[in-house]
């Protein structure tokens, strides 16, 4: 499943680049993390619980910067596997893209490729893709806040689903 | 009629009370004393690298006896590691890397399945994921990922697949090509050409019984496995060759199979089974969840390219097909599937100009492997639906343009040999009369509408190919029968009895039947191919008739008469000019032998040829022939389709037991009517998603057709027993074709993708509406 | 942690000691000793482990031991009695309503609960009562030949 | 897929339950006929510690006659709705749908509480009931609050239940003269629905003109889903088959399935549109011939 969304931030591209590449920063817009631990500069692992109503999984969660092209492109590749809860798998690769925009603005773009594995998959491979839609607009939400963007609700993000 | 006493009765099966009572022990029934449970931990990656299997906290858990990884099988003294009945590119766990999401990777024995289950989760493994092959396209792409580099083959394969093999740097896991005559010139020649794509999913065999093996050595090192296998003596063979013992030293025992369709064929559990009770030195079984049966085996996918070239009366010139399997992660029995699919891909049509290949690819996939239907409902598919959309281009009667085309008797097939013993054309007639064809009914409601479509086909059977029997006269006068036939529903034992009964004179509540132990049991190739009753049948009409003989030799002594003279009736013998009175067997056997426990032992062997003393090839030992008519109704609205009355008629030679005739007949039907409407295997990425029967949709009774119609034709065939022949898979093979002609036939719209979901129906009634819209105002602008 | 219960199979009292998450079917396999019910699916769509409990229909792969305790079960071996077949065993037998026979435990099992619940079915009655039943071997029309076989019985019966 | 080990509790009571799973609201499960739990506890996509049985508390297994209304306990089977004579007089909707639903050997373990209150979208009955305008009682440790059932839902196996709450009693008033009712459920060779639609529509009785007119869908949005603009387009006209086009127009944009096994997005709105148009012509004639009584 590929879900992509642009949107713009009122600050500069080094300030945006500065923020992404900072793990406890980035992680910290994910929804529901319980941890971040830094293992290197490019490696980390991050610790989500999700839940589609009472189903819950709690994924930890390797990510690798695969691209670093200051102060414009990164590349992150996620592997995870529950540790806790429903079983089963996550791998997303995420591109973030940014381009200087007028005003000392930021254009953010975001695509993220995701594919599940396992028993979660299995259960509604759909249902499950609709609430990482979710989550994915729920984390761009928060990026946008925090680099000072619109907190206006966000536009539903196109999704192809495959 | 009055000639046989039990032949063409629809007796039934000899274990009916224990099957109604729950008294039938099928393998999972059965606990062997210090058994250990088995469970099997298995890749979640479609296509990956093993960097690193780390299994000591499963080890340590307490239960567990034995846990396989490909470190107990790397380098193993005892046995090899790679195994598979064509190709050698099985392992019993994964060795350098996983080739599908459901590959095994390790297993663990343990005293109980809970304990089991927990300490698979407790092994660690790395992957290093690899790009992956996801369907037959991508596997032919230029620089696609490799499956496999160089694979072996078995020291001694099966003598009809000598010529398959995998293409080495590609992953064409075989090549099949057949062609006749000149194709480019038949289509020169040809008014019209037509060319169409139809594809066919991966589909689950769905036996209600899922896989499992026991396995145990004893303290000489001889092997015993108990599995849920269709042909034991494949399994017997590939464990022999890959534990280093003689055949002798190897003893596999199949029970009653819950039910087989083809998925219960060579090895499946057996070599992990095996090298596991090796390693724990207990005996240790497997049974499958249902998840892990769906990843275990499936029916392959396919595409297939039809073109034809057809004069203007109809007369079929000249066709090219080609056949386009996906056999996934390993080939298993693809390459046979392939070559029987190819056979019959242009149809049973007498066609001078043909040209087939069939291309048999891996993907990083479920493996897909022999399904009722063996390939051929795959290519059926394709050259049926194509007939009725030439039949409308000519704008002719279906009927007429296969009655016009049709291979009969005698006719070329080709290979270029004639076939015989096929009744095609009355099959055809029979089926379409069965239906009214011609007539329209009306439907339920006004939303909806009705069709007929009419479909024929022709399946060759495995070619050459070897059945022996055994039957014991015992010495109270009953008999034993011994035949190497899995009886997996079907009936194979009864109808063994039936043709002992008969040639014996033998009441049938009085013969018994052995079956699938390869210590006790003669050979058999395979319970598979619709072939026991025309091989093993016959090969138990031998053997009996052998101790018909041995018995008229002994009373010919007796009551000095010539052997020719002595009449076997009513359990006993006679002279037949009645000069002394009547002797039972039992006392037969006494009189002769002077003292209680002698038994005669007769033995019938029969052996197919591919070629004949002349030279000739056959493809065939003996041909299926049928042709189904279904009749549907299609709700406009929804799509969706509902099969309301359905017709097979199958050449069956002689029907040994109408009753077991009818049922494969009406069972065929109904798997053939989920694979039409419903069934198909959902991938995401290279993950199942479908993987179980909440999701994985079979056919029901609500699905199920108000009447199907069996049409027994008994053409008499000259070597099967009493002539008859085989008929377990000719009802599916035609399913899916003759419900798309009738769907096209009740709302004109052509389906070429299976299933038939109400989905597809609805976008394409839908599409044909907005081109009649279009039509409509270019008319108008116009 | 096991828990002792007391489970009434085919009429008989069991005592047991079970863990909470063996389930009917493991138990009836297993300590019970009775073979007769399959597994099939394991998710209550096939109806192969089809038996009654307090005379209605469950999956017994989905009920748990514990739960079933105090319950009376009837099991496909406990349909014959006196080594006499019950009708609608005898009906499977004389309609050919069975191949492999996998699903027969189960199927005849719904049957007794639909003649048990509908005295004189419609046809789509019958086809819906026996829907979560599957069989691959196809003997459906046989099946439902044989149920229309036991009502017919049954009229005659009423009749007589 | 063996079951891994949970600890067992079998409260005898709603006042023990409660207090139970407000003690241990992550790690504890209701079990109320297991149907659909075990199902997921087997999959391994559900791992609770303890399974609280609540089937053994006595005094919720009941249907009984009230006034007006039909008041359901909690623990009352699919099967015993099936063939309940009261359930037949007064709220035949329910008793029509019941042989439909699921299995047969869902129907004798799988409870009305249950149902509801495992918030599975693929299911029949919640359109049904909301359409009926069926309101549940849900307790705590210390008391019991009635609301709609509509507010019942939350989304995907998501209630509005507060961690200590269960529901005991569901109250359906009978069948109002000159009410109809038709569900419409669209499935493929599954015992599950992939569409389900309920139309409920109450005439004037001299008249013939729509008084009041419920539409709700079930497994095509995160929530059985009320299509009130579909109501509105019904109520104040007699029956006319333009209005139910339009109202299935409403529907069908108004609810958001997901593309799955089952069906793509678009045909399941189609589906909708289709189910919807018939029901509304169903519903009317049921309406109009319950005048005639």
């Amino acid at each position: 499943m590929k879900i992509e969304e642009t949107f713009q931030v009122p600050t500069s591209v080094d300030r945006v680049w500065d923020f992404i590449t900072d793990p406890n920063k980035i992680a910290s817009c994910l929804p529901a993390v319980q941890s971040v631990q830094i293992l290197d500069d490019r490696h980390y692992e991050v610790v989500v619980k999700q839940r589609v109503g009472f189903i819950s999984a709690t994924f930890k969660i390797h990510t690798e910067v695969l691209e670093k092209e200051a102060p414009f492109r990164m590349v992150l590749s996620n592997k995870g596997k529950t540790i806790a809860g429903a079983r089963g798998t996550l791998k997303s690769t995420d591109t973030i893209v940014l381009k200087a925009a007028p005003d000392q603005s930021t254009e953010v773009h975001v695509v993220s490729e995701v594919t599940l594995g396992g028993q979660l998959a299995i259960l509604g491979a759909k249902l499950i893709e609709a609430k990482s839609k979710e989550l994915f607009v729920e984390a761009t939400a928060n990026l946008k806040e925090k680099l000072g963007g619109r907190s206006a609700p966000p536009a539903s993000a196109p999704v192809q689903m495959h | 009629m009055g000639k046989f006493s039990v032949i063409g009765q629809s007796v039934p099966r000899l274990e009916s009370e224990e099957k109604v009572t729950g008294q039938l022990k099928f393998l999972d029934d059965l606990k062997l004393p210090g058994l250990l449970y088995g469970k099997i931990l298995r890749s979640p990656h479609a296509h990956a690298k093993i960097l690193h299997i780390d299994a000591g906290q499963a080890t340590k858990l307490p239960g567990v006896v034995a846990v396989l990884t490909r470190d107990d099988v790397i380098g193993n003294q005892a046995y090899d590691s790679h195994y598979g009945p064509i190709l050698k590119d099985q392992t019993i766990v994964a060795l350098d890397k996983v080739r599908y999401v459901g590959d095994p990777v390790a297993a663990v024995a343990a005293t109980s399945p809970y304990v089991a289950e927990e300490a698979m989760e407790l092994i660690e493994v790395d992957y290093d994921e690899l790009p992956a092959v996801l369907d037959s396209e991508e596997a032919l792409a230029e620089n696609a990922p490799l499956l496999h580099e160089k694979i072996q083959k078995p020291r001694q394969g099966f003598a009809d697949l000598s010529d398959v093999g995998h293409v080495e740097g590609t992953n064409i896991c075989n090549h099949f090509h057949l062609s006749k005559g000149d194709v480019e010139k038949g289509f020169r020649e040809s008014d019209h050409i037509f060319e169409h794509v139809f594809t066919s999913p991966a589909a689950q065999h769905a036996a209600l019984e899922s896989f499992s093996a026991v396995a145990s050595f004893d303290s000489s090192g001889r092997l015993t496995i108990w599995s849920t296998v269709q042909n034991p003596f494949v399994i017997r063979d590939q464990i022999a060759e890959l534990f280093h013992r003689p055949l002798s030293k190897v003893r596999v025992i199949a029970l009653h199979l819950g039910g087989g369709y083809g998925s219960k064929l060579y090895p499946k559990l057996e070599p992990l089974v095996a090298a596991l009770a090796h390693k724990a030195k207990r005996p240790v079984g497997v049974t499958l969840t249902r998840e892990e049966v769906f990843l275990t085996i499936t029916k392959h996918a396919a595409k297939i390219y039809v073109k034809t070239g057809v004069s203007k009366n109809g007369r079929i010139l000249a066709r090219e097909c080609r056949v386009d399997l996906d056999t996934g992660a390993y080939a298993e029995i693809g390459p046979r599937v392939s070559k029987k699919s190819g056979y019959t891909a242009a149809g049973p049509y007498e066609i001078p100009n043909v040209l087939i290949d069939s291309y048999l690819l891996y993907t990083n996939k479920v493996p897909a492997g022999a399904f009722r239907g063996f390939g051929v409902s795959q290519s059926n598919w394709a050259h049926e639906s194509q007939m009725d959309i030439i039949a409308r281009a000519l704008k002719m009667d279906p009927l007429e343009l296969r009655r016009k085309n049709l291979l009969d008797e005698g006719g070329e097939f080709v290979t270029g040999e004639r076939v015989h013993s096929a009744a095609m054309m009355e099959c055809l007639n029979k089926a379409a009369a069965a239906v009214r064809w011609g007539t329209r009914s009306e439907p339920a409601s006004k939303s909806a509408a009705r069709g007929k479509g009419l479909a024929c086909l022709i399946k060759a059977t495995i070619t050459p190919s070897i059945s022996s029997a055994l039957v014991r006269l015992n010495e109270d006068g009953s008999a034993t029968v011994y035949v190497g036939t899995t009886d997996m529903g079907q009936g194979s034992d009864t109808v063994m009895a039936q043709i002992a009964s008969e040639e014996l004179r033998i009441p049938l509540d009085q013969i018994g039947v052995v079956h699938s132990d390869t210590d006790l049991t003669p050979y058999d190739l395979t319970t598979s191919s619709s072939r026991s009753t025309f091989h093993m049948g016959r090969a138990v009409q031998m053997a009996a008739r052998d101790v018909s003989v041995q018995l008229a030799c002994m009373a010919a002594r007796l009551f000095n008469v010539g052997p020719e003279e002595v009449v076997c009736e009513n359990q006993g013998v006679r002279p037949g000019d009645n000069s002394a009175p009547s002797l039972s067997y039992n006392a037969l056997l006494l009189k002769n032998f002077g003292i209680k426990g002698a038994n005669l032992i007769g033995k019938g062997t029969v052996k197919t040829r591919s070629t004949l003393d002349n030279g000739e090839h056959v493809t065939s030992a003996f041909w299926f022939a049928g042709a189904a008519a279904a009749e549907v109704e299609v709700d406009r609205d929804t799509g969706q389709v509902r099969v309301v009355r359905y017709a097979i008629a199958a050449d069956v030679g002689k029907a040994l037991n109408p009753l077991f005739c009818e049922q494969q007949l009406r069972g065929g039907t109904i798997t053939g009517i989920g694979l039409a409407l419903m069934e198909q295997l959902v991938y995401q990425g290279g993950l199942l998603i479908n993987p179980n029967f909440l999701d994985y949709n079979l056919p029901r009774f609500l699905d199920v057709p108000e009447e199907i119609i069996p049409i027994l034709v008994e053409r008499a065939h000259p070597e099967g027993p009493f002539g008859a022949k085989g008929l377990g898979e000719t009802a599916l093979i035609p399913a899916a074709p003759a419900i798309a002609n009738a769907v096209e036939d009740a709302v004109g719209v052509r389906i070429t993708e299976l299933p038939i979901t109400p989905e597809r129906v609805l976008s394409a009634l839908q599409q044909k509406q907005e081109e009649k819209v279009k039509k409509s105002t270019l008319s108008r602008v116009s | 942690m096991k828990r002792a219960i007391q489970v009434t199979v085919n009429g008989g009292v069991h005592e047991l000691s079970v863990e909470p998450r063996e389930t009917l079917l493991e138990i009836l396999r297993g300590p019970v000793g009775l073979t007769g019910t399959k597994l099939g699916c394991d998710q209550q769509v096939c109806g192969s482990c089809t038996v009654l409990m307090n005379g209605l229909p469950v999956s017994s792969c989905s009920v748990l031991g514990v739960d079933a305790a105090g319950n009376e079960v009837l099991t496909i071996e406990g349909l014959a009695t006196d080594g006499e077949l019950h009708p609608i065993q005898k009906a499977f037998i004389e309609h050919g309503a069975f191949q492999c026979a996998y699903c027969t435990s189960g199927l005849i099992l719904a049957v007794k609960a639909l003649l048990d619940q509908l005295p004189a079915p419609e046809e789509g009655q019958i086809r819906h009562f026996l829907a979560g039943n599957i069989c691959r071997c196809g003997c459906h029309l046989e099946i439902l030949q044989a149920v229309r076989s036991l009502l017919q019985q049954s009229q005659q019966r009423k009749e007589a | 897929m063996g079951l891994r080990n949970f600890e067992y509790i079998e409260p005898s009571s709603v006042h023990e339950a409660s207090r139970f799973i407000a003690g241990h609201p992550e790690e504890a499960r209701i079990y109320a006929g297991g149907t659909s739990l075990l199902l997921l506890m087997k999959q391994g996509i559900v791992r609770p510690a303890y399974l609280v049985n609540i089937k053994k508390i006595p005094g919720l297994r009941y249907i009984e006659n009230g006034n007006s209304t039909i008041r359901i306990g909690s623990l009352t089977t699919h099967h015993d709705l099936e063939v309940s004579p009261l359930i037949k007089r007064f709220v035949p909707a329910i008793a029509e749908v019941e042989p439909e639903v699921a299995n047969i050997r869902v129907r004798s373990t799988g409870t009305v509480g249950g149902n509801l209150g495992f918030g599975e979208p693929l299911t029949d009955l919640p359109p049904i009931l909301i359409a009926l305008d069926a309101r549940i009682k849900v307790a705590d440790q210390n008391e019991d609050r009635v609301i709609p059932l509509e507010q019942l839902f939350a989304g995907y196996y998501e209630t509005t239940l507060k961690p200590n709450e269960l529901i005991t009693e569901v109250q359906v008033d009978r069948m109002a003269p000159h009410f109809g009712l038709k569900y419409m459920r669209f499935s493929v060779g599954s015992d599950k629905p992939a569409v389900g639609c309920a139309i409920g529509v109450r005439l004037d009785p001299r008249t013939g003109t729509c008084v009041d007119a419920r539409c709700v869908l079930g497994c095509v949005a995160p929530t059985p889903l009320r299509v009130r603009e579909a109501e509105e387009v019904l109520k104040g006209k007699p029956f006319r088959a333009d209005l139910a086009e339009q109202a299935a127009r409403l529907a069908s944009q108004a609810c958001s399935p997901l593309s799955d096994l089952r069906g793509s997005e678009q045909y399941k709105r189609t589906i909708v549109g289709v189910l919807m148009r018939r029901a509304v012509g169903e519903a009317f004639r049921r309406a109009e011939s319950q005048s005639a009584d």
